[in-house]
């Protein structure tokens, strides 16, 4: 029952990278990459997302198969939706 | 699955139907995952159409993101990544049981949330204020503003449906605090203060995408 | 017939535990719930059922005549947003689905019975809306919500209607979200996967979808109401907004939501078709891959309802072709119950007639489906009455069909009482051919042109437009009679005992009506499903 | 009453023959197939119905027939799939000549406009064996244009235009529909199609007085101020519109896009939407102040300065020669 406890030490760490990342990507968006700005600050938050879901959300330290397939599931359908809509929008130019 | 069983195992807490704590635990932990996924595709629903829209009006995108305040947007994500520290540590000390100390991170975790929404309706009545709120009264000074007005239509939706979940977040968190105070949650029991967690951290992850797609947007994209 | 004891007056059970409106408004016995969405969506269903016998009157006559076309438009949304989301969607799941996963997995309640009830009352509230809107006069927008007809163009209850779905929607994630987390962590010692029954499996696939599409429908009414009453700009195309971008978001759900209004059903109906052929169903692993396979694919479909809405040719291909691969395991289905039978030893009883119903009409509908599939005849046929008949036979002739079956072949577990066998035998054949008298016709309505959602028609659609009105009166007589002999059977009916059809299944092995926590211990299960070789053979009344 | 009961739709376009092949042959396919499964339901139902002291053979399943029976059907849908496709590929892909008719879909009526001048109201004559390609658009929701007999249909969008052609094989008179719900008088959104032998079309055309479509436009060009800044000989304060229509245009951010009905349209009701590289957005925007009839008269015109000639790089400020043969797609707006 007694659920895996992480040190204080592991979430303060991961809030000073969250910080930092969120410094970097304010900073990024300040450079013309072109195409590349998009990436890179949706690539930045997905590191973001991932840190919060992984440390503070516990996902590291579950036992629980069924979580991590459940996450993934819903990451899954999420780009059912995005991929197959956008397959409409992108391919109404084309002749 | 249950065989587990034992008499020690009487918790006040656990509930008729479940033969044990750890069911009741490992239930009530997948129903909130199940329910955190719901709520991705409820925000994902906005997320595509700020895609589509994106990228059918680029340049007015562009145009909209200006006129987001950029500080306001860092120091809410700064706020949220805060609050969300301090929630993790009240799981923490719920899981260890140091009552003083939970409803303390609570508290804290609470205000970090006021302070955002505090921002958020600054920023908000800003917005109003300068006819940036969709509608009749829209007005923006540029080449295309019409779409820029559907650039701030995504903007009071999608930040609007998060504030929404930032303010139940608050009050359930306010709920826990109460019970953490009457001292309910222990190392045996504290699935609660968990899921509400998971929620807490879920509505950052969301403003973390948001903070980008919305406020950093400024430049010209060439190529 | 005299005066025979109130069910279940041997043993405690259910029903009789604790009397009073509060010990059932309040109840979290997951039973209870179910018996309070059996009421409140029957209710629905002949509201909506209402609606559609007005429908069908005015389209007697080619003129319009008997009501406005304002009203008219009111009548066939009101209808289809009553019948989908406060009648089928719930149907068997939140009301067989709710009695029987617990039960049927050796449970003693749902994971969470306070969301249970819960989200019975979210229901309620929806439901309040719903009727709100139906009284002040009702939502004109077709039960699609197309816009900018729904966001720009009309000044009826829109957001009412839209509320109202908004809610019920989120019951059934709830219900969804309940269901899954229960089969995962509830099942008792020995109840593996592979020894689920099929019904279960049915509904743990349903409730995927609801968890995962629900929320996106919940969204899209969310920005349809900010566009009326705010006036967003998301859909107005006045602003350069995408009108195809609702038809995205909103069938994104609802497409999925047909088989949320189908898969429920063809669980059923492998309860059934195992139980009076007495033999376990034929190839259960693929039977539950396909029900799986149904919930996933049927995500991966949806702008089939969009070929001639103006999206993009090779998106439209796109859709077409997977518009097929999902049909792949509906057809594993239908061969599968067909080959239950097979060998079998079958009888004719009230739910193994409206099995066969759904197999003939689930076929037929399905069948259909494959037409509008198919790109450049859908463009002739969409729009028309050949979509109206494809989906009255899938989600009337099939569902519907399903569900009352269901309820006949449970009716003794949930009431302890049996029905009358030849009243249910004749309401059976009466529905089955105003079914088809009803909805037949509208195939040939549909391929020569008329359109659907017309108030007055060109006079040459009149002989059709009448059978098929003709039809509706029979169907409804025939939809009446269970209402009444399911009261009648409550007081004056035969008691049932534990098992009165001989069947396998845990439901099965726990008392008519079931005791509180469902079984008196916690069962354990060493055999497999549907294990008929075993099961004890009950004579079966002709 | 019972005199009048037709059971298959008039065939009056080249494309019903190929939708109805398709239906007769789904119509077989799948009428066996109900057949196949109705007649095996019952004589299990008959032959192995209950009896005394005959118990059921368990079967646990076959994988083999499993595989037959998913693997079959998914060939034979593969197999509708590719005709469906077919069909609709030639459904969406107007032939290069085509007569061109500009529609404006309203609640509830249909304007017609035909290149010659003519304009019509919920009535659109079409002569025999032409292929005529409509061009429409809609003033507020969304309608769809259908004519069962030509077994055509599309639906008809507000801010944006959508194509349908046919070529009517028959003459006579058919609906045409409205079959996407508008509203209140969706079910009066009707009309009629009259095909008309070539002769008697031509005799038709010359009874109405107006100047042709793109003539109209030309006046609109001039009267609304278009000339001032768009001249036909030199670059003006904008660019040439001379050989615009088909043609690629590059774009200030970058995208190339091929200057169909939908591009002109949207560049004058919004031009700041896709500017034109090197160009500033000095362009007001029409929106509101001309009609969807003027803006097909506009579109038409504009489209009347580029010739026919396909593949001829012209004299736009373009980087490539278009190439030739493109059939008409939709877009984004
Ligand atoms: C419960 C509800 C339900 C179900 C299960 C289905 C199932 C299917 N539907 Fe249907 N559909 C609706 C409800 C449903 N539909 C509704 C409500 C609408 C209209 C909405 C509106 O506009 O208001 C609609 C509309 C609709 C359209 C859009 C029509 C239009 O507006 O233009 C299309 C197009 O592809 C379609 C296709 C299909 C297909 C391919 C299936 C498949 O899943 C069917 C699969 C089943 C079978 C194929 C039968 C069994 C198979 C065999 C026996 C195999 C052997 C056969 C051969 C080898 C040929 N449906
Ligand atoms: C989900 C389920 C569902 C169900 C069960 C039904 C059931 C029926 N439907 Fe409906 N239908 C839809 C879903 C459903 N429908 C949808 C989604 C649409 C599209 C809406 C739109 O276009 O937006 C539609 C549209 C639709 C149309 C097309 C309208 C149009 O496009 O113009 C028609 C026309 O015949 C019709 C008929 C019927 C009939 C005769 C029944 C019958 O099966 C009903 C039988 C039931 C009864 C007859 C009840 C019996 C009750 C009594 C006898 C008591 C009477 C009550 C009082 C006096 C209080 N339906
Ligand atoms: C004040 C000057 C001005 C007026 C008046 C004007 N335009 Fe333009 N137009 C421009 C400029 C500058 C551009 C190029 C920048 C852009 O795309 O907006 C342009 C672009 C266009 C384009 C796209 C051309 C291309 O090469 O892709 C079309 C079509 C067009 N105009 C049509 C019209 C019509 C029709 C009218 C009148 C109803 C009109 N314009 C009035 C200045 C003008
Ligand atoms: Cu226009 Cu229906
Ligand atoms: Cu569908």
């Amino acid at each position: 029952m007694s659920a895996h406890v992480v040190p204080k030490k592991t979430y303060i760490t991961v809030w000073g990278i969250l910080m930092i990342l969120t410094v970097v990507t304010a900073l990024v968006s300040r450079i013309d990459l072109g195409h590349l700005s998009a990436i890179v600050a949706l690539a930045i938050a997905t590191g973001k997302a991932l840190l919060v879901v992984l440390f503070f959300m516990g996902v590291k330290y579950i036992n629980q198969k069924m979580t991590i397939v459940v996450i993934v599931a819903g990451i899954f359908w999420l780009a059912i939706l995005m991929v197959l809509s956008m397959a409409d929008y992108g391919t109404r130019l084309w002749s | 699955m249950s065989d587990s069983a034992t008499v020690a195992d009487h918790n006040p807490a656990l509930q008729h139907h479940f033969a044990d704590m750890e069911q009741q635990q490992q239930a009530a932990t997948m129903g909130m995952w199940v329910f955190l996924i719901t709520e991705i595709m409820f925000f994902g629903g906005m997320f595509l159409a700020y895609m589509v829209y994106r990228y059918m009006y680029y340049a007015a995108f562009v145009a909209g993101s200006q006129a987001m305040d950029f500080w306001y947007g860092t120091i809410n994500t700064i706020v949220l990544i805060c609050s969300s520290l301090t929630m993790a540590l009240a799981v923490r000390a719920s899981q260890v049981g140091q009552r003083k100390a939970l409803v303390a991170l609570l508290i804290v975790t609470m205000l970090f949330g006021c302070a955002f929404m505090g921002i958020k309706a600054i920023e908000y009545t800003g917005h109003w204020r300068d006819h940036q709120f969709p509608g009749a009264s829209f007005h923006f000074e540029g080449p295309d503003p019409q779409h820029i007005e559907i650039f701030f239509s995504l903007y009071w939706a999608m930040t609007g449906f998060h504030a929404l979940h930032m303010l139940i977040g608050i009050v359930v968190v306010g709920f826990i605090t109460f019970y953490a105070w009457r001292g309910r949650y222990g190392p045996d029991y504290h699935n609660p203060v968990e899921n509400v967690g998971l929620y807490w951290h879920f509505v950052d992850i969301v403003w973390i995408y948001l903070y980008p797609l919305l406020y950093l947007i400024s430049h010209k994209h060439t190529g | 017939m005299a005066a025979i004891p109130l069910p279940g007056a041997e043993h405690e059970n259910y029903l009789n535990k604790e009397y009073g409106i509060r010990s059932w408004l309040l109840t979290t016995d997951h039973k209870r719930i179910a018996l309070l969405y059996l009421l409140s969506i029957t209710f629905f269903f002949f509201i909506g059922g209402f609606f559609a016998l007005l429908i069908r009157l005015e389209l007697l006559t080619p003129a319009g005549d008997l009501v406005q076309a304002d009203t008219y438009n009111k009548l066939f949304t009101m209808h289809g947003q009553v019948m989908v989301f406060f009648f089928l969607i719930p149907a068997v799941p939140a009301v067989l689905g709710n009695f029987l996963i617990p039960i049927m997995i050796g449970a003693k309640d749902l994971a969470f019975p306070r969301i249970n009830l819960l989200s019975w009352y979210i229901f309620i509230i929806g439901g309040c809306f719903m009727l709100y809107t139906i009284l002040t006069g009702g939502a004109d927008t077709g039960w699609t919500f197309y816009t900018p007809l729904s966001t720009s163009f009309l000044d009826t209850h829109v957001v009412a209607a839209a509320v109202a779905i908004f809610i019920a929607g989120f019951s059934s994630i709830l219900t969804g979200l309940n269901f899954i987390v229960t089969v995962h962590r509830m099942r008792a010692p020995g109840m593996t996967w592979s020894r689920l029954p099929l019904f279960v499996w049915a509904n743990y696939a349903t409730s995927i979808i609801q968890v995962l599409g629900t929320p996106v429908l919940a969204i899209t009414l969310a920005l349809v109401a900010l566009e009326r009453l705010f006036h967003f700009g998301i859909f107005d195309p006045q602003k350069g907004g995408d009108p195809l971008l609702f038809q995205h978001l909103f069938w994104f759900y609802s497409h999925p939501a047909v088989y949320i209004m189908i898969l429920p059903g063809m669980g059923v109906v492998s309860e059934i078709v195992a139980c009076f052929s007495r033999k376990r169903v034929f190839g259960y692993k693929f039977m539950a891959l396909a029900v799986i396979a149904i919930a996933v694919f049927g995500f991966l479909v949806w702008a089939h309802h969009m070929f001639v809405a103006g999206i993009s040719l090779y998106a439209a291909l796109v859709f077409s072709l997977l518009s097929y691969l999902v049909a792949v395991p509906s057809a594993i289905k239908v061969f599968n119950w067909t080959a239950t039978m097979y060998k079998g030893s079958i009888s004719y009883t009230t739910p193994m007639l409206y099995a066969f119903g759904f197999i003939g009409l689930f076929t037929m509908g399905g069948l259909t489906g494959l037409f509008l599939a198919a790109l450049g005849l859908d463009v002739h046929v969409t729009d028309t009455y050949f979509v109206i008949a494809h989906f009255h036979y899938i989600m009337v002739g099939g569902m519907v069909m399903a569900y009352i079956g269901g309820l006949h072949f449970w009716w003794p577990k949930i009431s302890g009482r049996m029905y009358p066998e030849s009243w249910g035998r004749l309401a059976a054949l009466t529905i089955f051919i105003g079914f088809n008298l009803t909805f037949f016709p509208q195939f040939i309505l549909g391929y020569l042109g008329m359109p659907r959602r017309y108030w007055q028609y060109s006079p040459e659609y009149q002989v059709l437009n009448v059978l098929s009105t003709a039809g509706s009166t029979i169907l409804a007589v025939g939809y009446v009679l269970p209402m009444v002999y399911f009261l009648w059977s409550m007081r004056y009916g035969k008691v049932a005992d534990e098992n009165p059809w001989g069947a396998a299944g845990l439901e099965w092995m726990t008392a008519s009506p079931p005791p509180t926590f469902n079984f008196d211990e916690t069962p354990e299960v060493t055999w497999e499903a549907y294990n008929y070789g075993e099961a004890k053979e009950v004579p079966v009344e002709r | 009453m019972f005199a009048n009961l037709p059971l298959w739709p008039d065939r009056a376009s080249n494309m019903a023959g190929n939708v109805d092949a398709l239906f007769i042959f789904l119509l077989i396919l799948c009428g066996l197939m109900c057949v196949a499964i109705f007649i095996m339901i019952l004589v299990f139902a008959a032959k192995y119905r209950r009896r005394k002291g005959v118990e059921a053979e368990q079967i646990e399943g076959s994988t083999a027939l499993e595989l037959t029976w998913s693997g079959v059907p998914l060939l034979i849908f593969m197999g509708i799939f590719a005709w469906g496709a077919i069909i609709y590929f030639q459904e969406r892909t107007p032939p290069q000549d085509s007569a061109e008719i500009y529609t404006v879909a309203k609640q509830w009526m249909w304007k017609f406009q035909h290149m010659e001048g003519q304009r019509e109201i919920n009535e659109l004559h079409v002569p025999v064996g032409r292929d005529v390609k409509m061009i429409m658009t809609s003033q507020d929701v969304i309608h769809s244009f259908y004519v069962p007999a030509f077994r055509i249909k599309q639906d008809v969008l507000p801010g944006r235009y959508t194509v349908a052609w046919f070529r009517a094989t028959k003459a006579g008179t058919y609906h045409l529909f409205c079959a996407e719900y508008c509203g209140t008088s969706h079910s009066g959104m009707i009309g009629s199609v009259v095909v008309m032998e070539p002769a008697l079309y031509e005799q038709w055309l010359s009874g109405g007085p107006a100047a042709p479509l793109p003539q109209a436009g030309k006046q609109l060009f001039m009267s609304l101020g278009c000339s001032t800044c768009h001249r036909l000989d030199t670059q003006g304060r904008g660019p040439n519109l001379a050989n615009l229509y088909n043609h690629p245009v590059l774009l200030e951010d970058g995208r190339t896009i091929i200057a169909d009905d939908n591009y002109i349209g949207e560049s004058i009701l919004n031009p700041a939407a896709k500017l034109v590289s090197g160009f500033k957005p000095i362009m007001p925007t029409f929106q509101g102040i001309i009609s969807e009839e003027q803006l097909n008269a506009l579109v038409a015109y504009i489209k009347s300065l580029s010739q026919p000639t396909e593949g001829e790089a012209g004299s736009r400020n373009t980087p490539a020669a278009s190439p030739s043969g493109q059939p008409q797609t939709m877009q984004v707006q």
